[in-house]
């Protein structure tokens, strides 16, 4: 194996054999130390919050990660390829110059009986933001995140000061025994903390230049996203094996866990906030 | 109790039923264990083998569990290689049965040497020349990039990518992976290869020797042919197994499909060298050193009918129905043609192993027989007991198919 | 300073790495795979002195020099010393490893008793006192009854000093017999001696100046006589120019050997010699004077006239041109008939061996150079004039108090046999035996012996020889504590019976009077081993140089008996009308039952009497059948339906035996040949004393032969 | 030996078939020499080790007419491309370039038995027990073969301890090279009938060399082209015919 | 503490490292004693001026006898020569009753090694030294240790348990073996030193 043991001999054979085997071992172990170098790297906050959400992005349904303009019905199918962020997608300024926004003048969209006002651009991870237009921004959990988890035990906001990331974690909540990370809808520094009680979460001021909307969604694009959203609801929550009814009376019920506790609910809050 | 191990958005049976799937594999594998430790602490007259068949049932184990875990390198060759993305939907299955079956055959092994402290030896002081030595190195090699390629998959488990920092390696490794699946492409090709040479070298047995090409017998390249196209196959098998007993649809019928098509190409050319092989072996090999090839076939309860069995009924027959499209877009016929296939590879494992060894050389021999022990079969069920094990574990806690939440979300 | 879990973690990392530095993986790896290149469960080799000491094979009557290798003193190889001007010296395959007897498992640990026969007990260790002072009470009683049956000796090796010592002790007794085997190789010459009007010395064949051997069944080229002589001179007969004729049922390794191979119909053998008479006469082949110096030539030539090759060559298989050119080849040479049969078949039928030995007389013999010839006597030792009565002869139901000698047989023969012999109630018999045997089932008695190569051993004319010879083996090795030599058994039993002791004590001592006997005798060369020139007895000054002669391992060959007029001979013996009107009767009926025949290995027939390392050829190769398998002819099986190597019983009226079938076509249709032991490692499940294999379920015929016996085989 | 100086030998046999008549006795002797222990309880003639092995050949003929020679089956000595030298993975198995004897060191070995399964003449042997000698008779082990241990192969190497001691003799003896009557394999020693001959077939004189030379001489599979250096010899016709048509079946 | 996990690292290489040279060998090795003393150099030095195969003598067919048998040192001790204790006991347990002395050896080569002294002695013509190193004048017997694992005497592996021989005769496996006949060009088959 070596030239030091008694028995290696300096032949063709033993050169390229060993040669080949040192090669592959030699390929083998730095991929894996590269990994490690790299990973190492990459720990640190911001790139790992960017690169969870990358890898988190990839393994979600197909079915969760449609277009927007799918959902808005200007093309068939088409599924996300850009992290739900579309101001790296070539195509959505496509669209967006081929279909004028359509004006909704409703002030907010409703749809058993979650309210969804369209004064606010909302995140697929069930977040909103509205500008102050002081410059900040509030973000938020939307009323179908809010039902479905009902009042959390305990919320961890970022402290004040802190960055968030678009597509990164804005805060986590606890309740009962999961832990949920809610993600922030765009990039910001954190100028102060709300809370459940106060209706938001978060205000952030956005460093630098203006913060961009257009990966969010807004106006006539809510609807057909909370329909998809509910059956996407249905369908988490049925893969459970349990058969549960959403809606009381044509209302998805707040607190809709205590329904039926014994599902888990980790897995269905987790899968509707995103995360894989 | 175990639900939040379960990746999100899949449906897994309760934990109660689980167990009780996995309790009598797992008394299996107890059962085979006792009969490991039999033949490590006592020795291997546990086994039926003897100095006539030195090499019995576990070897013809690994040669076919090796062949049919092709389908990981392949799989993987398919995906990071030639970038296939049909083959993503089960790269990850892929790559567990190729664990299943490499970690298997080499723990098999390890009981099938009389010594297995002093298996090192083969690194220490190698022998370049013999087959055995490039087996040894590349299945070790190539065990090792597999338990690599399935670190990712493991750290996808929900709990665990939790953690950043098994996130961030599952991503990191990951994206190094085409690395990885070509270095186990090169090393699966040779060993299987190998593996191959390992019979086809033994000019003492005129049955299994064949003419060499290079510094390899024919048998080095009919084995890397025979083992890329039964590899899909019998992942196409396994993935059908699974959709059957876990009564889930977990690929898309095109993936199937896409899988039998590469099979059954593979196995058409296959099958057209293994016919030249067959016709020189018999023309010119074998009656140079005094033997006629017939007579071989009619030794004993061996027939002709191997051989036609081999290459036309489990060779040439599901290689026309897997490359014709309207054949292979019935789901049964798919299926049948892909079993077919495995079979037949395993009947040429089978052959090459067992039927090598138990015809005559010396005149005065006659043919011989062999019969594993109930040893030897506890130990290959323990093998199958572990696979299924460690299968229905990846099944359950990990994503073993990426399309399985498309399929029923869609 | 909190310890967190990461410093833990770093430390143990930290060891890891550091380990990778010090000798510890790297000498662990290297010490481990040298414990399996060492480990404990092989044995360390022997180291000391190599030291090199001749002797002889103690296995059987043969006596072949043997060169043994010794470690410490310890033999650890041994082999032939050919060429020997004496004796030949190659050994056989029993005889090669006959340095590893000693360590047999089988062995005896000490003096054993049936300690409650009736009620099924086994046997029980027992002290030599107890054992003494239950036999000596008795050896009494059957001494004053006459109902009790008699006091009997059976001795499987006639002819030493220490059988002298067995004759003297018995005619010390009113009415006791002293046995001697059944079956003997050079049986025949026996017979030969018997049919002498006159009396007559021991004979011996000339091989070595024949030109013709006419082998009526004997083994000649499979352990016979003295295995080398026989070798060398017709292992390849096309070059030694000799011609050797074997008559027997079935190919044997002799018959293979042999120039010609005449498959008989067995049990038409003497039908076969009368019709090779009948051509004799016919043809006048035969030397006039016989007509004068056998006593009942008219009737031997009105009875052999009545079978002529025709009508025998249908009843014997044989063709009538096949009887008349071997009828022509014995009468036209030097030539020699012999009779004798496969070590475990037992002794021929009296009337075959008579018949058989019968054709020497017709062609001259004895003393016919190529021929029978006579050999002096051996300077024999106080002999206590007892005639020796082979077991078969004995009256049946007539021995009350049995002590046999050496439970291993170079021939063998059926417990049932034995039985049959003693009185009514079964007797008691007594065994002096180093190891377990078959024979051990029917002892009340275990004396363990010491084994071969820790006893002395003398070796006086092995069969056939054609002069006497004698040689000792001195032991190699230390007796173990326990063993009980026969000289002093016979001593303390005769202190147990009141007659007391007298003569030698000790076997060496009874071997020194053989010495002692044919160094005044002064006839004779004694040869040393080594292969130098003899050194004639006369030189001897003194007996202790004769006997340290024989302890270098000497071997004393004795001069060649004075051509002798020819003597008065009986060709026919006391055989009458009847016995030789169903003299030739085929024993193997026309769609009868499967014949059985033992058959066997001379000298291996008991597992605790050879090495433990025969197993290479009776157990891991097909060489030689084991106990348990019996060969069978493929046309027979295949009519039974039986595969090779699949498991049979065997039933006769005897009873039923388990055996596993070997086809083998060199075996004649319709018989049956199970192998009589042996399993040599002594592991067999069924390796326990009372186990005698074949012979259990072989049939004991009237005469005392046990040769064929009629089966049924059904698939297990 | 020193390459330079030390003649290069090439150790062979001729086996003269019609000579053995199968009695067992080289068997014998050979497991005596090499310490080879006593059967276990189930050993059979396929698990066995003899490293010289009697194997019984019949002409097939029906009785009377049939025929057996017995063929004793040392390991063959192949000289050129050893099918057991080239599979074993980790050079326990050379081919000795001083004397062409096939040598094989149970100390190296693993037991992946490939060697045997390479071996047309099938006399490569397996432990498939630990060795177990009754109590005592370790101390009747020849001291010059070490015994191997379970679990490896192990097979005949033309008695090489004899070899070890002739070669020692010669240098004591000041001698060059070793007096070929030193130097003889125990089969060959204790054949009653002398049917084996052994000696250097690269001694153009030696009674081997001359030997082999006769027409009846054969080796068995010979068109393998091993080039095995035992020869056997037999003058029967369907002997020469059955070896030299080599298929069975 | 910035180098707070070097430094348990660290500790942790320290701590493997000690254990490694220092404890396993102790560890490893189980010390054994001669059953008598002997002084070489008594034998050898100029008052007695013996040569070694005085007494490690060669048997008439090259064999090696190695070390001599009792009979062999009663040549000249037959009776006590000196007043030492040593001396009375070799006199009182062995030369007496006639019983061999357990010598533990420290080159003892395993059963499955070959070694003949005649063929590298007479005819390689290497000195005892070459090998054994100037055993044969010392005073006293080095101490015998026994590897508790594969029970080959240490020196075997060498004093050293590096393995690097801190002399040239240090150590006997099989590596040097194979390093001295690959110097002068021998060309073996395993078989030549394996039995």
């Amino acid at each position: 194996m070596f030239p030091w043991i008694y028995e290696f001999r300096w032949t063709v054979g033993h050169i390229i054999f060993l040669g080949v085997f040192f090669t592959v071992a030699a390929v083998v172990v730095s991929t894996v130390v590269l990994a490690l170098r790299r990973s190492k790297k990459a720990i640190a906050d911001p790139r790992r919050e960017a690169l969870q959400w990358t890898s988190e992005f990839e393994d979600l349904p197909a079915v969760v990660r449609a277009c927007r303009h799918q959902l808005s019905g200007e093309v068939k199918e088409r599924t996300c390829h850009h992290e739900f962020d579309c101001r790296s997608c070539a195509t959505h300024p496509q669209f967006l110059a081929r279909t004028a926004p359509a004006i909704h003048a409703a002030a907010e969209e409703s749809l058993c009986g979650i309210s969804m006002p369209l004064d606010r651009y909302y995140h697929r991870g069930h977040t909103w933001v509205k500008p102050e237009g002081d410059g900040t921004f509030t973000i938020g959990l939307d009323e179908f995140g809010s039902r479905m988890i009902g009042q959390p035990d305990a919320v961890a906001l970022p402290e004040v000061g802190s960055a968030v990331l678009a597509n990164g974690t804005g805060w986590t909540m606890r309740k009962r025994s999961s832990d949920l990370r809610v993600l922030a809808p765009i990039d910001g520094v954190v100028v102060e903390q709300g809370g459940p009680d106060k209706g938001w979460y978060l205000r952030v001021r956005s460093e630098g230049t203006e913060p961009q909307f257009r990966h969010l969604l807004r106006g006539h694009e809510i609807r057909p996203w909370l329909v998809r959203e509910l059956e996407r609801l249905e369908y988490a929550l049925s893969s459970d094996g349990i058969g549960l009814s959403l809606a009381d009376g044509g209302e998805l019920m707040p607190d809709l866990w205590k329904q039926s506790p014994e599902i888990d609910w980790e897995g269905v809050w987790g899968s509707m906030l995103l995360q894989a | 109790m175990d639900k939040q191990f379960i990746p999100r958005g899949l449906r897994r049976t309760t934990f109660g039923k689980f167990m009780a799937w996995m309790i009598p594999w797992i008394l299996v594998l107890g059962f085979g264990l006792y009969a490991i430790y039999l033949c490590l602490a006592e020795g291997l007259f546990h086994t039926n083998m003897d100095n006539r068949f030195a090499f019995g049932l576990w070897i013809y184990l690994d040669l076919t569990v090796i062949a049919l875990g092709a389908g990981a390198f392949f799989t993987g060759f398919l995906l990071y290689i030639l970038r296939r993305e049909e083959a993503r939907a089960v790269i990850n299955s892929a790559v567990v049965l190729g664990l299943i079956c490499y970690s298997g055959a080499v723990a098999v092994l390890m009981v099938d040497v009389g010594q297995p402290l002093r298996a090192w030896f083969t690194f220490w002081h190698p022998n370049t020349h013999s087959m055995l030595t490039e087996v040894t190195f590349c299945l070790t090699a190539y065990l090792t990039v597999l338990l690599i390629e399935y670190v990712p998959i493991v750290l996808k488990n929900r709990k665990l990518r939790q953690i950043p920092r098994f996130l961030v390696f599952e991503f990191q490794l990951h994206k190094i992976m085409p690395v990885l699946a070509g270095v186990g492409t090169f090393l699966s090709f040779f060993h299987q290869g190998s593996l191959g040479g390992l019979y086809g070298v033994l000019q003492g047995r005129p049955f299994a020797f064949r003419e060499a090409l290079g510094i390899w017998p024919s048998t080095f390249f009919l084995f890397v042919l025979s083992a890329a196209a039964a590899g899909p196959s019998f992942v196409l098998v396994m993935t059908a197994l699974v959709q059957g007993i876990s009564k889930k649809k977990l690929v898309k019928p095109e993936v199937l499909q896409f899988l039998g098509r590469i099979s059954g190409s593979l196995l058409l050319v296959y099958i057209l060298v293994k016919a030249i092989d067959t016709l020189v072996w018999m023309n010119y090999t074998s009656p140079m050193v005094g033997f006629s090839a017939f007579e071989f076939y009619n030794a004993g309860s061996f027939g002709t009918w191997i051989l036609v069995l081999e290459v036309v009924v489990l060779g040439l027959v599901p290689a026309l129905l897997l490359v014709n499209g309207h054949m292979r877009a019935r789901p049964l016929v798919l299926l049948g043609a892909a079993l077919m296939t495995c079979c037949g590879v395993m009947l040429n494992r089978f052959v090459m192993t067992i039927q090598t060894l138990a015809l005559p050389t010396l005149p005065f021999d006659a043919v011989l027989s062999y019969m594993p022990s109930w040893e030897e079969v506890a130990t290959f069920v323990a093998v199958l007991a572990y696979g299924v094990l460690l299968y229905s574990l990846s099944f359950r806690y990990l994503t073993l198919f990426p399309q399985e939440k498309d399929i029923r979300q869609s | 300073m909190k310890l967190t879990r990461r410093d833990v973690l770093r430390f143990a990392g930290g060891s890891v790495l550091g380990a990778l530095f010090t000798p510890i993986p790297w000498k662990l790896l290297d010490d481990s795979s040298i414990w399996t290149q060492n480990w404990s469960l092989i044995p360390p080799l022997p180291r000391g002195p190599i030291t090199t000491k001749f002797t002889h094979c103690p296995l059987c009557s043969a006596g072949c020099t043997a060169k043994a290798r010794c470690v410490n003193g310890v033999p650890v190889g041994l082999s032939g010393v050919p060429n020997l001007a004496t004796r030949n010296g190659m050994l056989c395959a029993v005889g090669l490893a006959a340095h590893h007897v000693a360590y047999h498992p089988l062995r005896l640990s000490g003096p054993q008793a049936f300690t409650g026969k009736d009620d099924g007990s086994v046997l029980m260790p027992v002290t030599l006192d107890a054992l003494l002072a239950s036999l000596g009470p008795k050896l009494r009683a059957v001494m004053s009854s006459a109902s009790a049956g008699a006091v009997a000796v059976l001795d499987q090796r006639p002819g030493r000093a220490m059988s002298r010592r067995y004759q003297k002790f018995l005619s010390g007794i009113p009415g006791s017999m002293y046995v001697v085997s059944p079956s003997r190789e050079d049986g025949m010459l026996g017979t030969l001696r018997a049919l002498s009007g006159s009396p007559c010395g021991p004979m011996g064949f000339d091989f070595e100046n024949t030109k013709t051997v006419l082998s009526v069944g004997a083994p000649l080229l499979d352990g016979w006589g003295v295995p080398e002589r026989m070798q060398v001179l017709f292992a390849d007969t096309s070059a030694s120019g000799k011609t050797l004729m074997q008559i027997e049922s079935s190919q044997s390794r002799t018959a293979r050997g042999a120039t010609t191979w005449l498959p008989v119909v067995p049990g038409t053998e003497a039908a076969l010699a009368l019709s090779f008479a009948n051509v004799i006469f016919r043809e006048g082949l035969y030397p006039k004077e016989i007509e004068r110096t056998i006593t009942d030539f008219p009737r031997y030539r009105e009875l052999v006239l009545r079978y002529h090759p025709h009508p025998i060559s249908a009843l014997t298989g044989v063709s009538p041109d096949t009887i008349v050119d071997t009828a022509r080849k014995i009468a036209g040479s030097p030539s020699i008939v012999i009779a004798g049969a496969d070590p475990a078949r037992g002794p021929l039928e009296k009337s075959t061996e008579i018949l058989v030995a019968g054709l020497n007389l017709l062609l001259g013999a004895p003393a016919r150079s190529g021929g029978i010839t006579l050999r002096r006597e051996m300077p024999d030792v106080d002999a206590g004039a007892m005639p020796e009565t082979p077991l078969h002869r004995v009256p049946d139901h007539s021995i009350g108090l049995l002590i046999m000698d050496g439970a291993e047989y170079g021939e063998s023969f059926p417990t049932s046999l034995l039985k049959r012999k003693m009185v009514a109630d079964g007797g008691t018999v007594v065994l002096l035996s180093p190891h377990l045997s078959a024979r051990s089932a029917s002892a009340d008695y275990l004396i363990p012996t010491p084994s071969p190569f820790e006893s002395w051993e003398e070796h006086p004319t092995p069969p056939g020889a054609a002069a006497a010879s004698f040689s000792v083996s001195a032991p190699l090795l230390a007796p173990r504590e326990t063993s009980v030599d026969a000289v002093r058994f016979l001593g303390l039993l005769s202190e147990a019976i009141g007659t007391g002791t007298e003569g030698s004590t000790s076997p060496e001592a009874v071997l020194r009077q053989r010495s002692d006997a044919i160094q005044s005798a002064g006839r004779g060369t004694v040869y040393a081993p080594d292969g130098a020139e003899g050194k004639p007895v006369s030189a001897f000054s003194n007996g202790d140089e004769a006997w340290q002669a024989f302890l270098d391992g000497g071997c004393w060959v004795d001069e060649p008996a004075a051509p002798a007029r020819s003597g008065r001979f009986s060709i026919l013996g006391t055989l009458t009308d009847d016995e030789l009107a169903t003299a030739a009767r085929p024993r193997q009926r026309e769609g009868a039952a499967i014949t059985l025949t033992p058959t066997g290995v001379r000298a291996a027939m008991s597992s605790g009497s050879i090495s433990p390392i025969l197993s290479k050829i009776f157990q891991e190769s097909d060489l030689r059948g084991n106990s348990g398998t019996a060969l069978i002819n493929p046309t027979t099986a295949s009519q039974l339906g039986i595969q090779d190597g699949s498991a049979a019983v065997v039933r006769s009226r005897k009873g039923t035996l388990q055996v596993r079938l070997m086809l083998d076509p060199a075996v004649r249709p319709g018989l049956l040949q199970a192998a009589v032991g042996p399993w040599p490692n002594g592991t067999s499940g069924t390796e326990t004393m009372d186990n005698e294999g074949v012979l259990a379920i072989c049939e004991v015929q009237e005469d005392g032969t046990w040769r064929f016996t009629d089966v049924t085989i059904e698939k297990a | 030996m020193d390459q330079g100086t030390q003649k290069k030998s090439r150790y062979g046999m001729l086996i003269d078939l019609d000579r053995c008549n199968g009695c067992g006795a080289c068997m014998v002797a050979c497991a005596v020499e090499h310490n080879v222990a006593p059967a276990e309880h189930k050993a059979t003639a396929r698990t066995g080790v003899t490293w010289l092995r009697v194997a019984p050949m019949s002409n097939g003929g029906e009785f009377p007419a049939t025929d057996t020679i017995y063929v004793p089956m040392p390991c063959q000595q192949c000289e050129k491309d050893t099918p057991c030298v080239a599979v074993c993975p980790q050079n326990a198995v050379d081919v000795d370039p001083a004397t062409g004897i096939v040598g094989q060191v149970p100390q190296r070995c693993l037991g992946c038995r490939y060697c045997m399964t390479a071996c047309p003449y099938h006399a490569r042997y397996f432990d498939w027990w630990d060795p177990q000698w009754p109590k005592g008779m370790e101390q009747a082990l020849n001291p010059d073969v070490a015994p191997r241990m379970r679990g490896v192969v192990e097979k005949c190497n033309f008695c090489h301890a004899r070899l070890h001691t002739a070669r020692t003799k010669a240098a004591a003896e000041g001698r060059e090279s070793i007096n070929p009557a030193d130097y003889v394999p125990a089969c060959v020693e204790v054949c009653p009938s002398k049917a084996i001959v052994f000696g250097d077939l690269e001694d153009a004189t030696s009674e081997l060399a001359q030997a082999v030379k006769h027409p009846h001489v054969f080796r068995f599979l010979e068109k393998l082209g091993t080039e095995s250096k035992v020869y056997y010899r037999s003058d029967k016709q369907w002997v020469l015919d059955k070896a030299k048509s080599l298929q069975t079946v | 503490m910035k180098y707070r996990g070097v430094a348990f690292l660290l500790a942790g290489v320290l701590a493997s490292l000690a254990l490694g040279w220092f404890v396993f060998p102790m560890v490893l090795y189980r010390t054994e004693s001669q059953p008598i003393g002997f002084n070489h150099a008594i034998h050898t030095g100029e008052a007695n001026g013996m040569t070694c195969d005085m007494c490690h003598e060669f048997a008439e067919d090259g064999r090696f006898n190695g070390i001599p048998v009792t009979a062999k040192c009663a040549d000249c001790h037959s009776t006590a020569l000196g007043s030492t204790e040593t001396e009375k006991r070799l006199i009182e347990e062995f030369i007496t009753p006639g019983k061999e002395i357990p010598w533990k050896v420290y080159s003892r080569q395993p059963d499955n090694a070959y070694f003949s002294h005649a063929t590298h002695v007479m005819k390689g013509k290497l000195t005892c030294e070459e090998c054994h190193g100037p055993h044969g004048s010392s005073s006293e017997l080095p101490t015998y240790q026994v590897n508790r694992i594969s029970g080959y005497s240490r020196d075997i592996w060498g004093r050293n348990i590096s393995g690097v021989p801190s002399e040239p005769w240090e150590g006997m496996k099989m590596d040097r073996c194979v390093q001295c006949h690959a110097d002068r060009n021998k060309v073996d088959g395993c078989v030549a030193c394996h039995k």
